[in-house]
């Protein structure tokens, strides 16, 4: 199991989080239709690093992108997406 | 060469030490240009060679494969094959594929061992029951086979299901296709290969695609580990990669890949005759001649390339299956094993054009593909060599998603990792 | 004290085999015990049904599988070297008939010649049902031991554990590393799979710092503990994850034996590690010759075992076959335990070293020697055919050990992604670089000199450089060597022992082109054996490179996949069996309902009311009194599952207009309105209300199985879509529980037990209920005048108390789901799961004139995709009424049985208000074909009912019943 | 280090919640306003502050949970102003308690946590997911935690703790 080091709890166990979708799949309220359908249905899906979305659904509930590699499941990055922590 | 299968030619090869045996195919080298270059040595990519061979007359056709053929999902699925889906355009797809594995060990002169012992769905609930028959019914409107069974009937078949009404997930009934059943999956890569081989399809493994030779907006060739080689179409077959080689080409498809993990058991005699599959839980369960049980359960749920299954998904796969059949608890697990699989964005494969002219896809099939394997291969061979799509196909195509035709059998949606 | 007499000293232990009682000693491995009561004919193998005896002492073991254990606790392929006897045990063979001694299946050795590796795939054309006909012979021929047909009486746990330093095996380099780091103050584990630590120093004399190897060994382990190390044995690291997690199996029971108080058979431990060292040890090759497989051949090191460990001696004329100076070390043993050893084979042609000297002093020593084949007596080994020098030469002999090389277990650092290297001195794959910074040591890494492997393993554990000082009675281990595969040979020579492979079958896989690893792998079953090919898999590559002509490296290597041993499916599954099967969500009213006498209705994880029958009704009958009573006077029913959230804060409208289709921003305070939800794609997924209970919060309520979905959805449109609003989202199905209240007289019910004017139609205020401050949301799903109460979870008991006792006083009571589905089906009211299928827009369901048409929400490009927007030919929510009986839930739509459906009936009811029966259906072009009669055809359950299709609305067209 | 014995005996008990609120932040003044009102500062993540009665656990990134009938809910949503938002959840929680030097091993029974770390001591929080359930873990004492834990859920997982906790004993 992935070990991820949530920006908020640290190092936790994969079972506490879900994957969600790829950053490069983010489809915005405003975008227009077609960019919005282009998002969605066309993936990178590389054999190799991608940007993925992912929350700590059973943990702080915080939402976060990795930086991950596909063949070897090195996470090399974590940063949190949401609201801006407060100090 | 290898001569033709038959007991006697076995008998045969008992008195001169079997040394009469030629190879089942031949360790071909490039030697372009092809009509058609298949991509991936698959079961898919292997059939749809065969068929472009046996059914239309393209004999210069080259089936490339990075590894070994038959080493992806091909041999590494749990070998159900079936064809009782709710979607229209999934039954006629499936169905078209059952009927061609009804006699695919003759065709191929290879026994894949196909074996309709049965189907099995078992529903758990008034409404899981109420869902198995809509199925059922939706199936035989249009003339495939399907039978609801109730709960004294599914006892009959499996006696060792866990049929007491306090379980955690009673059983309550079941909707069987009598049709469907299981193949031996290695010997379904081989035959096909065998057979195309005989119709002159070269079979080049070890040599990976690493890039597309393009005139315009056309594509010309592969390049390859091995050299590039010329070819009139390009056939993208490799389920699971289909994300990384369209991605050679600059494309990007409504699929991601995801990992999806089965085990098998120690062998033990007899003690599961029919393919057991859930509408509540998500786990099948089949035994294999050799007696290993074999099962899976859901994708891992997260976009990987690895081969690499977590062990969470796994657990709970085994979990449900002892819930299914408690006798399962001390048999042991001898391996486990994952695969690459497609997972496109409505569930359903894709079989069509691509952006590109004169390249072509074959993949999505999710983790239904194997079933598929007949019918898929002739399908796409049908499109590759005549230029359109045959009719049971032409609902799979690429469009699909931007006009909004998709195909959701589980209507869940475009979230891969909620199928 | 080991060998023959100190056995003596250790407690009787009584057991059977294939009905027949023996003792053996506590300690004892059933392959020890057996091998002590000279029972050397054990199991069949798997396709030629030959006899088989024990040839390894360990995990690798190939033959000897029985079936230990009796009714659910049966262990079928329990490998004889992996059962610690105790008292009581039963033991089968397996995979024979009538008997083991004589077994029928032995005719397929004699037809060998026509079953060939992969002679399945080259017969039995013909269509499939004839296959089937032979499969039903393959399949009881093959399997090995019969399975258990009864659930397992005990329990399995799963633990989580963490720890700076995991060390596999207990050996003498994983105790060496074990107490280094223990002592320097980590947070150590150390896992063994036997049920002793040492490891090799069980079966060889050496002493380590002065001290006998194996009180070392428990002194080491004790320190350990007394560190804070945790030592597990019996406890095999089975699978080695993504981020340096291990799962490791641990027997709390023998195969068979009843556990202890804890009622555990096994415990699975999941170890994420800081860091992880494998001291696996290595696995002893046997050597190919013909009849290589026969009961009295077995591996050397096993021998030793038996002997100096178990004071067991398998053979009293012994014949030793090696390929490095440890054979010779067997041959000491078993001298010195009184067997003969009737000849060294060594392979070498010129063995030479003090060891090999001192071994001629005392045997007869051939070098350049081989054993080619096999005779039997009885089933027993009773002569060994050797080439000598290039002559032949025979032996009597009862026992042949071999020796043919060592194979360094690298399953783990293989499962943890690393790479090998290949040693050429040893002809064996040893760890290369690690992917997890997993590290090896000892055996495992290929090492035999043990002063060496201490050194390293104290050094690897964290400990300060030091020496150990070793004195072995044989002199330092060379490596070893491996034994050469023999081009040809008479006879069968065995490769893959269990399932009989053998050399000749992996050159015929060759000629037929499996070629690959992969494809010789699968074509003729090497390697897939309950064994997982620990002993076979290197012959089979050399083979494979001798074929090719290159050296092993080239030829390939398959995977090693988790478990490194077959692992009790039980474990895995740990306590999510029988009734864990699956969590149990309870309603906070769960007794309340049990003391209404409900009857349940699984729906996801809860168990909600489905009726509350009196007696002699049928759950239908009872299902249409209580909507019928709901219908003419009043009824209750929970609906605390609901998905419920409230959202605040001054963009708490911005926040729902983005994740509804519909309005809401201009709601007012105290009102509420339907709604629903779509995907990206632009289907509906869910639905619900919204309610504006002050000016900056609002309630929104959605179906109880996308509960969680929808969590899931409102948090990332929040956080992810729109960080910047200023809301709060908390989802609070759990906090509040709800009832509601339906029927004509339910605005009365209400008022009187909250002394206010009830809230008229789709309003909301705050009011109490037996001293219980509540939420009045005027909302009606049933058709009637209809109220929910919402009450947090810890004070809702009172709250459904008073208003059922009142509702009761009205002459109601409670009315349970499928009452509710009747009365929302008249009302053609969508369900999620039914008719919200996840494949229909708003327009499909009949709620395109809610959509608001400036966008702005999730959902809204998908919907303008020419498919989705155009109605035509896409399936609308229309009212089927039956014209004769029962409608089937869930038939086709079609003009007539026979054809091809135009759609189906998603949910079917009995008319609450009338007779007959109504449904709700999903059809092509439904919106414009109201009035048309139709079939609702089910094959599966031969109805064909005539169907009118109409409005999905039939009752109360005008909502007269709850307007006010 | 947990060991077999006596010393490992635990006990568990399950009572209702009580009142908890959950309290989102949007911005830093409301921090400034709530640790007035409180008289501490809120706590950080994975950690609680307050007196028996009255603990602020951070649960999530911007979520506090005011845990305890100590509180004035009133006062609080008046100091917070416009800053963040209220709302009470403890209707939907049942609070266990395990008692016992043996409760961070009854606790890793199906868990993923490490509860058996030195560092995870009294004043720590996490928020995690035992059997399938997501559930807040609080160490109250050296031998004491308490685990809040969903309403629906808290009577199986709670017969599964007792059942761990009698097979360590």
């Amino acid at each position: 199991m992935l070990l991820i080091d949530c920006p908020h709890c640290g190092p936790r166990a994969q079972e506490e989080f879900g994957y969600d979708r790829t950053l490069d799949s983010l489809v915005r309220i405003e975008d227009a239709p077609d960019a919005a359908m282009a998002a969605l249905y066309a993936r990178a899906n590389p054999r190799g690093e991608d940007d993925e979305i992912w929350r700590h659904t059973f943990g702080c509930r915080g939402w976060m992108v990795l930086r991950r590699d596909r063949v070897s499941h090195a996470i090399l990055s974590v940063r949190p997406l949401g609201p801006e922590a407060l100090p | 060469m290898s001569g033709r299968y038959s007991a006697l030619a076995l008998l045969r090869g008992a008195l001169g030490g079997h040394r009469h045996w030629g190879r089942a195919w031949r360790a071909a080298e490039p030697d372009g240009p092809y009509d058609v270059v298949v991509i991936g040595g698959g079961g898919h990519g292997l059939a749809t060679a065969y068929y472009l061979a046996s059914q239309h007359g393209v004999r210069k056709v080259a089936v490339v494969e990075k590894g070994w053929i038959g080493g992806g999902n091909t041999g590494r699925n749990t070998t159900i094959v079936r064809s009782n889906y709710r979607q229209p355009q999934l039954q006629r797809l499936l169905e078209h594929s059952l009927k061609l594995w009804e006699g695919l060990s003759d065709e191929l002169n290879y026994n894949v061992m196909f074996s309709p012992r049965g189907a099995l769905f078992l529903g758990h609930s008034d409404a899981d029951m109420t869902r198995l028959a809509e199925r059922g019914d939706s199936l035989r409107a249009m003339g495939i086979d399907a039978e609801l069974l109730d709960l004294a009937a599914v006892r009959r078949l499996v006696p060792l299901l866990d049929c007491s009404p306090t379980a955690r997930w009673p059983v309550q009934g079941g909707l069987i296709q009598r049709r469907g059943g299981t193949a031996r999956h290695d010997a379904v890569a081989w035959g096909y290969a065998r057979a195309a081989d005989r119709l002159g399809v070269d079979i080049i493994e070890n040599c990976e695609v690493t890039g597309f030779t393009r005139q315009g907006d056309a594509v010309t060739g592969v390049e390859t580990t091995r050299g590039t080689i010329a070819a009139g179409k390009v056939a993208i077959c490799v389920a699971g990669h289909s994300g990384h080689v369209a991605g050679l080409a600059g494309i990007r498809l409504p699929i991601e890949s995801h990992t999806l993990q089965a085990y098998v058991t120690e062998p033990v005699k007899p003690m599961i005759d029919t393919v057991i599959m859930s509408q509540s839980l998500h786990c099948y369960i089949s035994q294999s001649d050799k007696g290993g049980i074999v099962a899976g359960g859901d994708p891992d749920g997260f976009p990987s390339y690895a081969q690499r299954g977590q062990p969470m998904r796994l657990e709970d796969a085994i979990a449900q299956a002892i819930a299914l059949v408690p006798a399962l608890s001390r048999l042991r697990m001898v391996r486990c094993w994952s695969g690459v699989t497609d997972m496109s964005f409505d569930g359903s494969p894709i079989i069509g054009d691509l952006p590109l002219r004169n390249l072509h896809l074959n993949g999505g099939w999710c983790y239904g593909g194997f079933k598929a394997t007949p019918g898929s291969g002739h399908l796409y061979a049908h499109h590759l060599a005549t230029g359109s799509p045959h009719p049971i196909a032409a609902p799979f195509d690429l469009a699909r998603f931007a006009v909004g035709r998709t195909i959701d059998e589980a209507g869940v949606g475009p979230m891969p990792q909620h199928r | 004290m080991t060998g023959p007499a100190a056995r003596l000293t250790r407690p009787l232990v009584r057991f059977r085999f294939d009905g027949r009682a023996y003792e053996a000693r506590a300690g004892d491995t059933l392959a020890a015990a057996l091998l002590a009561n000279g029972v050397t004919l054990v199991a069949r193998s798997f396709k030629y049904h030959r006899p088989r005896g024990i040839m390894a002492a360990g995990v690798e073991e190939p033959s000897a599988l029985v079936t230990v254990g009796t009714g659910g606790r049966r262990e079928p392929n329990t490998r004889a070297t992996d059962v610690i006897v105790y008292d009581g045990l039963e033991a089968f063979s397996q995979n024979a008939w009538p008997s083991l001694d004589l077994d029928l299946g032995a005719v397929n050795g004699w037809l060998a010649r026509l079953i060939p590796a992969g002679f399945y795939y080259k017969t039995f054309f013909g269509p499939p049902r004839r296959w089937m006909i032979y499969e039903r012979f393959i399949r009881k021929a093959a399997g090995l031991g019969a399975p258990p047909v009864e659930p397992d009486p005990d329990g399995f746990a799963h633990r989580a554990a963490f720890c700076d330093l995991l060390v596999v095996g207990a050996g003498p380099a994983g105790l060496a590393a074990a107490l280094a780091a223990a002592e320097a103050g980590q947070r150590v584990m150390l896992v063994e799979q036997d049920a002793r630590v040492g490891g090799a120093l069980l079966r060889d004399p050496v002493t380590i710092d002065g001290m006998a190897g194996v009180p070392w060994a428990e002194a080491a382990a004790q320190r350990i503990r007394m560190a804070g190390g945790r030592v597990l044995l019996r406890a095999t690291a089975n699978g080695y994850w993504d981020g340096n997690l291990v799962t490791v199996v641990e027997r709390l029971a023998e195969p068979g034996q009843a556990p202890g108080a804890s009622r555990l058979a096994q415990r699975l431990w999941k170890v994420r590690c800081g860091r992880v060292l494998l001291a696996t040890g290595a696995i002893e090759r046997p050597l190919a010759f013909a009849g290589n497989d026969r009961p009295g051949v077995m591996l050397s090191q096993a021998v030793r075992g038996y002997v100096r460990r178990f004071g067991v001696v398998p053979g009293r004329r012994a014949v030793i076959a090696t390929s490095h100076d440890d054979g010779y070390r067997t041959a000491f043993a078993l001298a010195e335990a009184g067997a003969e050893v009737v000849a060294v084979l060594d392979g070498r042609a010129t063995p030479e070293g003090d060891l090999v000297e001192r071994a001629r002093a005392r045997f007869p020593v051939f070098a350049a020697a081989r054993p080619i084949a096999t005779r039997t007596s009885g089933h027993r080994l009773a002569g060994v055919t050797a080439e000598v020098a290039g002559r032949t030469q025979a032996f009597a002999a009862d026992l042949l050990a071999m020796a043919g090389g060592q194979t360094p277990v690298v399953h783990l650092h293989k499962q943890a992604g690393g790479e090998l290297d290949w040693d050429e001195v040893t002809q064996a794959f040893v760890p290369g670089p690690s992917r997890q910074g997993q590290r090896s040591l000892g055996a495992a890494a290929g090492r035999s000199v043990l002063a060496a492997i201490l050194a390293e393993a104290w050094e690897a554990g964290g400990g300060a450089a030091r020496d150990f000082a070793v004195e072995d009675p044989c002199g330092p281990a060379q490596p070893a060597a491996a034994a050469v595969i023999p081009a040809r040979l008479p006879g069968k020579a065995f490769v893959d022992f269990q399932n009989d492979v053998t050399l000749d079958d992996i050159d015929l896989a060759w000629r037929e082109g499996y070629r690959s690893v992969e494809h010789l792998k699968r074509y003729t079953t090497l390697g897939m054996a309950t064994d997982q090919g620990k002993t076979s898999n290197m012959a089979a590559l050399a083979r494979l490179a001798q074929a090719q002509g290159v050296a092993i490296p080239q030829a390939g290597l398959t995977t090693f996949r988790p478990p490194y041993t077959p692992t009790t499916l039980g474990a895995f599954a740990g306590p999510a069996v029988g009734d864990h099967a699956g969590p149990v969500r309870r309603l906070r009213l769960h007794a309340a309902h049990e003391a209404l006498g409900a009857i349940w209705l699984p729906s996801g994880y809860w168990f909600r009311p489905r009726a509350y029958p009196q007696p002699g009704e049928t759950p239908g009958e009872a299902s249409l009194r209580e909507a019928r009573m709901v219908r003419s006077r009043v009824g209750l029913v929970d609906v605390s599952t609901l998905a419920t959230f409230e959202i605040a804060g001054p963009d708490a409208a911005a926040l729902l207009e983005r994740v509804c289709a519909t309005t809401v921003g201009r709601l007012a305070v105290g009102r509420g309105r339907y709604t629903f939800m779509l995907r990206e794609d632009g289907l509906v997924f869910d639905d619900g209300t919204v309610w504006r209970i002050a000016e900056e919060r609002f309630l929104l309520t959605s179906s109880t199985g996308g509960a969680d979905r929808m969590a899931q959805h409102l948090s990332y449109v929040r956080n992810v879509l729109a960080p910047d609003l200023r809301v709060s989202v908390v989802n609070l199905q759990e906090h509040h529980c709800a009832a509601a209240l339906a029927g004509p007289r339910a605005t009365a019910v209400l008022e009187r037990l909250t002394g206010d004017a009830a809230p008229l139609h789709m309003h909301c205020h705050r009011t109490a209920i037996a001293g219980t401050a509540v939420l009045v949301l005027a909302a009606s799903y049933s058709g009637e005048r209809a109220f929910e109460v919402y009450a947090p979870g810890d004070r809702i008991a009172a709250v459904w108390a008073a208003l059922l006792a009142a509702a009761q006083e009205a002459g109601g009571g409670a009315y349970g789901l499928d009452a509710m589905d009747h009365l929302r089906v008249e009302k053609g009211h969508v369900v999620v799961g039914a008719e919200v299928d996840g494949r229909g827009t708003p327009a499909d369901l009949g709620l395109g004139g809610m959509v608001r048409k400036a966008g702005g929400f999730v959902g809204w490009q998908g919907l303008q995709r020419p498919v989705l927007a155009d109605p035509a030919g896409r399936r609308h929510l229309v009212g089927v009424e039956s014209l004769a009986g029962p409608l089937p839930e869930g038939a086709m739509l079609v003009g007539r049985a026979g054809d091809e459906p135009q759609g189906h009936v998603t949910t079917a009811a009995p008319r609450v208000a009338g007779e007959g029966w109504i449904g709700l259906a999903l059809l092509r072009d439904g919106a414009s074909r109201h009035g048309e009669t139709l079939h609702a055809w089910s094959a599966t359950r031969g109805l064909d009912v005539p169907v009118r299709i109409g409005p999905p609305l039939f009752y109360d067209p005008e909502g007269a019943r709850y307007r006010d | 280090m947990i060991r077999k014995g006596r010393a490992t005996v635990t006990e568990v008990t399950l009572d209702e919640a009580g009142p908890i609120h959950a309290l989102e932040l949007w911005d830093a003044a409301g921090g400034d306003a709530i640790a007035a009102a409180l008289g501490h500062a809120l706590p950080a993540a994975g950690r609680s502050a307050g007196i028996e009665g009255r603990q602020v656990l951070r649960q999530q990134p911007l979520v506090w949970l005011l845990d305890g009938a100590g509180f004035d809910p009133a006062a609080i949503a008046l100091a917070l102003g416009p800053h963040g938002a209220l709302t009470a959840i403890g209707g939907g929680l049942m609070r266990a308690r395990l008692s016992g030097p043996g409760w961070r091993a009854v606790l890793m029974h199906d868990g993923v946590f490490d509860a058996e770390q030195a560092a995870f001591g009294p004043g720590c929080t996490a928020a995690t997911i035992i059997a399938h359930v997501a559930v807040t873990l609080h160490v109250i004492a050296e031998g004491q935690c308490e685990v809040l834990v969903p309403a629906s859920y808290a009577e199986p997982l709670v017969a599964g703790w007792r059942r761990v906790a009698a097979g360590l004993a």
